[in-house]
């Protein structure tokens, strides 16, 4: 038995730390940097001790379980993507001094970030603990109003224009949801995932809802045609927040998907699900990494990077539970999603962080203006390459890990497209990563000369940049790890 | 008035909710400004609400089912955060494309 | 955790392979600490020492499995794959050690040894891995690693070759992944034993075959997948070039004889064939090469070419285990005397004019025994391969002796004119000790290591026959190439890399018209830059940035979910 | 219960209102559209017996929403442009509303016609949740922590509204410089005050027989009041700097979540023992209204500005 306190304080330090920074401005960078301490320790402990005993850790809010009630639950997966969140907002926020830090003077930006990085990771560890679907709505709120007013803060007239685009994407997502998950509770009376799964039956409402959900929630995580939001506010965001809105915001809705039709529904798909959200996922990898290609600046590649990433989650849904009588491993279509998630949003962290680093020394992101970089950055050039490597799928990294799982699925199930298509994925993340990779590894003009950055924002992303390829060195206990509490469905295949 | 007798009403106010979620979701979606598309967000989203809450009348013997209710209370704040924080970018998007705040 | 604990849980069987992939792994990671950065050359000899010795003590009885590394890997070492093992490490090594003296203060010292120690891994992963995860890894890094290698130098020439390098190493990568997971998949199993088993058993595994096969001949130089090897050989550090040509392509080989199963006769005679005309064309296009250390390459494509026709003959012949030893055999050899070739020019680069005799003479000696020269390590090559083939390719095989004597000796002309123009230089105690190892080894090791893979005694290959038969194609390919010295002069050049200029400006003249569609401009690759393009994407993306069309697409999903239940 | 024809008049009005509000040419009288609109909505949350959405709806949705839309109006002028976009996109747009408002009146009359949701089981615990008015019980014990998280999402958003000042303005107080062009906004406010403050009253009176249940829902109620009392220049809003404000906008969740995490010394979070439960309840109520309140006006009020010169 897990002492509450694990499951709690993910959630509640980060919100305390917000608060105080709110009230309190020159004490927020110690607020934050302790408080996202304490729930990288807790997830921590937490992981382990799910990863010890095999069991999730659940929790009913106030004593009153579910219905009447909300609960929260801690199994495998839950864990795993805290421990990301987690570990991906420190390292945001360790660097996140530099531009935001107090300098004697309260400013806008930096008295308005530390309470918005706060609640934003407070809200993803909230989404991912939550059994419960309006508790999902309040925290998709908290994240996306926190995401949106961070991609604002830089104050440009782009990045404004790209918030409000953010907001109405977000919004119209948000609202279909809700309505999904009103038409669920008005079915079957109650809110919480486990309940609903339990009494389930397949039914117009039900599945009207379900596709609400779904639509708003791929809204939310910008797949294919719905990411067009997506490329403008990452890039207009200030660089260390690029990092938690390219690496962590989309996992949250995407977790929520997850849950919706792996444990709430699994019953319900049916091959509209699974094939139009394969699709979709198909055609983002190629159509993002066309425009990857295409890109002359840093943080556009990466964002049309992510765009291309995130499209690797929805092959999760037609390749869920291809062949499970076949070995462990081939019914890891779900895991490597999984897998993919966790490591996508490590590399992804580490290339924003680099790429802000990099603004800063060469003052801007044009692939021109970084040219022979490694010179002067040798250590964010290669946190870069690592992170490069993971997102490409090559082995030992998480990426590979992820791609080997759901490639194992896809072949075993006789899914010949989608592995073409994750195969192609990393033939045209090689291709995209080739030119920023090159760029930053030419040699430079003798006349060039880069400003001086803190040596912590070389070496926090070096250090996500080797979390997400130990990922897949010791890839035993990821998957491990996500296998407790993982639904019957995952294993079993939707439809 | 002419309406069909035997309609419980809390069928009238869902049906009517799910009426002006596609109308506001048409106003949202329709060639037109952001301050419009914002009210039209409110018009989705208290049509959400309404239905929500005309599913919880369905057995008006025990009354209106709080939770819908306390839900919808907890939904109307979040959905004036929502609009505030549009409006305020709307209006910050006004002023910095008018040239007058060229700071950032 | 103590470590016997630790190595209890994650290690079942014995500890020494897989520390014989983990060391130079370790170096290569302690090399990036800029403490060390002044003593970071040392790792390069020290990186292959646990695999030398693990070669050294011979085949391991069963596997090495880590289950909690990589979903579980598995290693062994069989006898043919300790030779393997042991003739690659000890390239390693010389190598390691030539660089020391090649190059005394080079420029990122740090990553070239990183970079060193990661190939290395990679190159004795390839050897090592029972289960084909390991494979794919161990191959994506000797693979991926050496790109560094390659472009080293900095130069134009190098980072144009290493384009092309990369280019074909991440297809092949691609390739291979697919053909693995589908082999594994029907074999339901990760033992490379058993894919192998499966691997051209029906249509999708024939196509998975394909894969597997077209992603090793890249690397080994299977033409026409070849181009890039002569452009990167010459273009790396010459220490470099020894192991790219004398122990990286041996992982093609390495795959091909343990995937190509000994059913699939049609991928044999296929094999056969493409290896021949490789044998052939590699000399053909090597004698028109200007540079020294193109010849070189074209000497591998023309002798992997050999050894890739072995591996298709043994299947077609059904002697697959013969094949088996038998190239285990010629490959070592190579090893040592390419390797052993490609030191000779930094030695002879390093050497006066008053030393380059015994430089040209010495590597003479190596050269002949490459050409299969009788007496020398080479000659048991030759003859440890024949057995394997009938026929024409038997012919085809006894004959191409004459080419290799010709190409080599071409060879040696021009080291003989290659020596340093300072009339003190000296190639220093490191830089020629590592060769004239490399040069003994490649003529001994034969002898010593050959009587499990010899059909025949030792005294058999001193018979008056068998000398006749391996001296005469050498005699052969000498007089002609003197004849040709002596009363043509060479009018043909080849351009390095042959058809990878058409190759390369057919990739681009590709994207170019996907880019441009019509309009004509100079594009470059892979980085496709176009205005047109551009404008669709972005009025594409304009369109989908529309609440209206997000509304559509919504709406889509809704009725899809709900209506295809 | 069967619908009457007034519940059917009401409806129609509120389509015919929300359609008026969305495709009407004009933006400000599509605002006053959508101010009528979310009154009559109230009236129709009265129908079905959800007296607490009632005024919360006509406080918050009307009220405060119009505010704000109408401010908007006012400052934006001929600023609010449309982007140009094709032709064929109002029908696109009638296509997929219909269709998406077509499937959830699908699933609205599929809904089983007796499912009663969890009354029953609210009003089991009612006694134990400490509080008289079962959504309250609902708002602050049951499901507290979705209220939590609420009062979190509200300051959330004002610091977003905060930070997109212009850099000037920062340390300067919120809201439209009064001698700004705010007459013709003014006035209109004017106008519907005298309906908020009925509701209010109406309010006063329904709370004092129903236990000590509103306070919560009050609490909005007064945040209208106090918005246009500043806004028709009576009172001035405090700077954004200062300290006493922005520990009053915290003190209301901050006092919550500390209260919660008491309950992790007895392993639980977020629990109120029996005994203790109505004073803890209460008092949490009054600060977390207070706090709420507080953050609803600065909310409306938007962004500090730049000092007049």
């Amino acid at each position: 038995m897990v002492h509450p306190a694990l499951l709690v304080a993910p959630i509640a330090a980060p919100l305390l730390a917000a608060l105080l920074a709110i009230a309190f401005p020159r004490g927020a960078v110690a607020a934050a940097l302790s408080a996202v301490g304490v729930a990288l320790v807790a997830s921590l402990v937490l992981v382990v001790e799910v990863a010890r005993t095999g069991t999730g850790a659940a929790l009913a809010i106030g004593g009153w379980p579910p219905p009447l009630g909300i609960a929260l639950e801690a199994d495998g997966l839950s864990a795993m993507f805290l421990l990301a969140a987690s570990t991906i907002g420190l390292g945001v926020l360790v660097v996140a001094q530099g531009p935001f830090g107090w300098t004697g003077r309260e400013t806008r930006k930096g008295y308005s970030f530390w309470p918005l990085a706060l609640c934003l990771l407070a809200a993803l560890n909230a989404i991912f603990l939550s059994r419960d679907f309006f508790n999902f709505y309040v925290g998709l709120e908290l994240l996306s109003l926190s995401a949106v007013a961070l991609v604002a803060l830089d104050g440009k007239r782009e990045a404004i224009e790209a918030a409000l685009r953010y907001l109405m994407f977000a919004l119209v997502g948000s609202l279909l949801y809700l309505l999904g998950a009103a038409l669920l509770y008005a079915q079957y009376g109650t809110l919480d995932i486990g309940l609903i799964a339990a009494s389930a039956e397949t039914n117009g409402p039900t599945l009207v809802a379900a596709g609400l959900m779904t639509a708003g929630l791929a809204a939310k995580t910008a797949l294919f045609p719905l990411h067009a939001w997506l490329p403008s506010a990452h890039t207009g965001a200030p660089a260390v927040a690029s990092a938690m809105l390219s690496a962590l915001v989309p996992k949250a809705s995407f977790f929520i998907l997850v849950r919706v039709w792996f444990d709430a529904l699994p019953g319900q798909a049916g091959p509209g699900l699974t094939l139009v959200l394969g699709t979709m996922g198909a055609v983002a990898i190629v159509y993002g990494s066309i425009l990857a290609l295409l890109q002359e600046r840093l943080k556009l590649i990466i964002a049309y990077s992510t765009v291309a990433q995130l499209g690797y989650l929805f092959l999760v849904f037609p390749l869920a539970g291809g062949d499970s009588t076949a070995q462990p491993w081939f019914a890891g279509a779900w895991t490597g999603g999984m897998v993919h998630a966790v490591s996508h949003g490590l590399a992804k962290a580490a290339m924003f962080l680099c790429a802000g680093a990099m603004m800063a020394a060469a003052g801007g992101d044009k692939l021109s203006d970084v040219r022979g970089i490694v010179a002067k950055m040798p250590l964010a050039t290669f946190a870069f390459a690592l992170a490069a490597v993971t997102l490409m799928g090559l082995p030992p990294s998480g990426g590979f890990l992820a791609k080997y799982l759901m490639l194992t699925a896809a072949f075993a199930s006789g899914a010949w497209v989608w592995g073409a298509v994750v195969l192609a994925g990393g033939l045209l993340a090689a291709l995209y990563l080739y030119r920023p990779l090159a760029s930053l590894f030419a040699p430079a003009d003798p006349d060039r000369t880069f400003t001086s950055v803190p040596l912590r924002t070389e070496l926090v992303p070096l250090a996500l940049a080797l979390v997400a390829v130990l990922l897949g060195v010791a890839s035993q206990f990821p998957y491990d790890i996500l296998q407790v509490g993982r639904s019957v469905a995952a294993e079993a295949g939707l439809e | 008035m002419g309406g069909d007798p035997i309609i419980a009403s809390w069928l009238v106010y869902g049906c009517c909710g799910a009426v002006l979620v596609g109308l506001g979701l048409f106003g949202f979606m329709r060639p037109t400004t952001t301050l419009r598309r914002v009210l039209a967000f409110n018009i989705v989203g208290s049509g959400i609400f309404l239905l929500f809450g005309a599913t919880g009348y369905r057995v008006p013997s025990t009354g209106a089912d709080p939770v819908p209710q306390a839900l919808i209370i907890t939904g109307i704040v979040v959905a004036l955060a929502a609009t505030a924080l549009a409006v305020a970018l709307m209006l910050a998007l006004a002023r910095v494309s008018a040239g007058r705040d060229e700071d950032a | 955790m103590t470590l016997p604990g630790l190595t209890h849980v994650l290690l079942e069987g014995p500890f020494l392979p897989l520390a014989a992939l983990i060391w130079p792994l370790v170096l290569g990671l302690l090399a990036a600490l800029p403490r060390l950065r002044a003593h970071v050359m040392m790792a390069l000899p020290l990186a292959p020492i646990p695999a030398l010795i693990l070669a050294l003590s011979g085949a391991v009885s069963g596997q090495t499995r880590a289950p909690d590394l990589l979903l579980g890997v598995a290693l062994g070492l069989d006898a043919e794959g300790a030779l393997l093992l042991g003739a690659i490490g000890a390239l390693w090594l010389l190598a390691g050690i030539h660089a020391l003296g090649y190059m005394k203060r080079p420029d990122r010292p740090a990553v070239f040894v990183g970079f060193w120690c990661l190939t290395l891994a990679g190159n004795l992963g390839v050897v090592l891995a029972q289960d084909v995860v390991t494979f794919y890894v161990a191959f994506a890094a000797v693979s991926l690693a050496a790109y560094f290698l390659v472009v080293h130098e900095g130069t134009d020439e190098a980072l144009a070759a290493g384009k092309v390098y990369i280019v074909l190493a991440v297809i092949g990568e691609a390739l291979l992944l697919a053909g693995l997971m589908v082999g594994a998949s029907s074999a339901d199993s990760l033992l490379i034993a058993d894919v192998r088993a499966v691997l051209g058993a029906d249509g999708w595994n024939g196509l998975a075959l394909t894969a597997i096969v077209l992603a090793m001949g890249i690397k080994a130089g299977l033409v026409p997948l070849h181009i890039w090897l002569p452009l990167a050989h010459p273009a790396a550090p010459t220490p470099a070039s020894a192991v790219l040509s004398g122990a990286i392509v041996k992982a093609g080989i390495i795959g091909l004889l343990r995937f190509v199963p000994g059913d699939a006769e049609v991928m044999g005679w296929t094999l056969v064939v493409l290896g021949l005309f490789g044998a052939y064309g590699g000399v053909i296009v090597g004698l028109g090469q200007k540079r020294i250390k193109a010849v070189l390459a074209y000497s591998t494509v023309s002798q992997m070419g050999v050894v890739i026709a072995l591996c298709g003959a043994g299947v077609v012949t059904g002697q697959t285990a013969l094949a088996y030893s038998a190239a285990a055999l010629y490959c070592a050899h190579h090893a040592l005397a390419k390797g052993a070739l490609f030191l000779a020019v930094g030695v002879a680069h390093g050497s006066s004019a008053r030393l380059i005799p015994f430089v040209v003479i010495a590597t003479g000696v190596v050269a002949a025994s490459v050409a299969g020269a009788p007496l020398a390590g080479g000659a048991i090559a030759k003859s440890v391969i024949k057995p394997a083939f009938e026929g024409i390719p038997l012919l085809l095989v006894t004959l191409s002796a004459i080419g290799t004597t010709a190409l080599l000796a071409r060879f040696i002309v021009m080291l003989g004119r290659s020596h340093s123009a300072m009339s003190n230089a000296e190639p220093g105690l490191a830089m020629a000790g590592a060769w004239l190892a490399a040069s003994v080894g490649a003529l001994v090791l034969p002898w010593l290591v050959g009587g499990a893979f010899m059909a025949n005694e030792a005294s058999y290959y001193l018979a008056p026959g068998a000398l006749w038969s391996s001296l005469w194609p050498v005699g052969v390919g000498l007089a002609g190439f003197a004849l040709v010295l002596k009363f043509v002069r060479l009018r043909i050049w080849f351009a390095e890399g042959d058809i990878a200029p058409w190759v390369v400006a057919g990739a681009r003249r590709g994207a170019h018209v996907i880019a441009h569609r019509r309009r004509l401009a100079p594009p470059s690759l892979p980085g496709v830059s176009s205005a047109p393009l551009r404008r669709l994407v972005s009025r594409i993306e304009a369109g989908l940035a529309l609440p209206v069309m997000a509304g559509l697409a919504m709406m889509a999903m809704i009725a899809a979910i709900v209506l295809f239940r | 219960m069967i619908a009457s024809g007034f519940d059917i008049t009401v409806c129609v009005l509120l389509c015919l209102c929300a359609l008026a509000a969305v495709t009407g040419r004009d933006t400000f009288r599509a605002i006053v559209f959508f101010i009528v609109y979310g009154l009559l909505i109230s009236v129709a949350w009265l129908r079905i017996d959800a007296i607490d959405v009632a005024l919360a709806e006509a406080a918050i949705g009307a009220g405060l929403t119009g505010v704000l839309l109408l401010g908007a109006f006012g400052q934006m002028g001929s600023a609010d442009t449309m982007a140009r976009e094709p032709r064929g996109a109002v029908l696109i747009a009638l296509v997929a509303g219909a269709g998406i408002g077509a499937a959830v009146l699908f699933a609205v009359q599929g809904l089983p016609p007796e499912g009663a949701g969890l009354t029953a089981e609210v009003l089991a615990q009612l006694e134990a949740s400490g509080v008289g008015n079962p959504v309250t019980a609902v708002l602050l014990n049951f499901r507290g922590y979705d209220t939590l998280l609420e009062s979190i999402v509200l300051l959330v958003a004002l610091i977003g509204v905060w930070s997109v000042a212009s850099e000037t303005g920062w340390g300067e107080r919120p809201g439209i410089v009064h001698h700004a062009r705010a007459g013709g906004t003014l006035q209109s406010f004017g106008r519907f005050l005298p309906a908020i403050g009925l509701v209010i009253g109406a309010y006063i009176v329904w709370a004092g027989s129903s236990g000590p249940g509103g306070a919560f829902q009050g609490g909005t109620v007064l945040a209208a009041v106090a918005i246009l009392t500043i806004l028709a220049g009576l009172v001035d809003a405090p700077r954004v700097t200062t300290r006493w404000l922005r520990w009053a906008l915290v003190m209301g969740p901050g006092v919550f979540l500390g209260v919660a995490l008491l309950g992790l010394f007895g392993g639980a979070f977020l629990v109120f023992p029996q005994a203790v439960a109505y004073p803890a309840i209460v008092a949490i109520e009054i600060v977390l209204t207070a706090s709420i309140a507080l953050t609803l006006v600065l909310l409306v009020l938007g962004p500090p500005r730049e000092a007049p010169q």
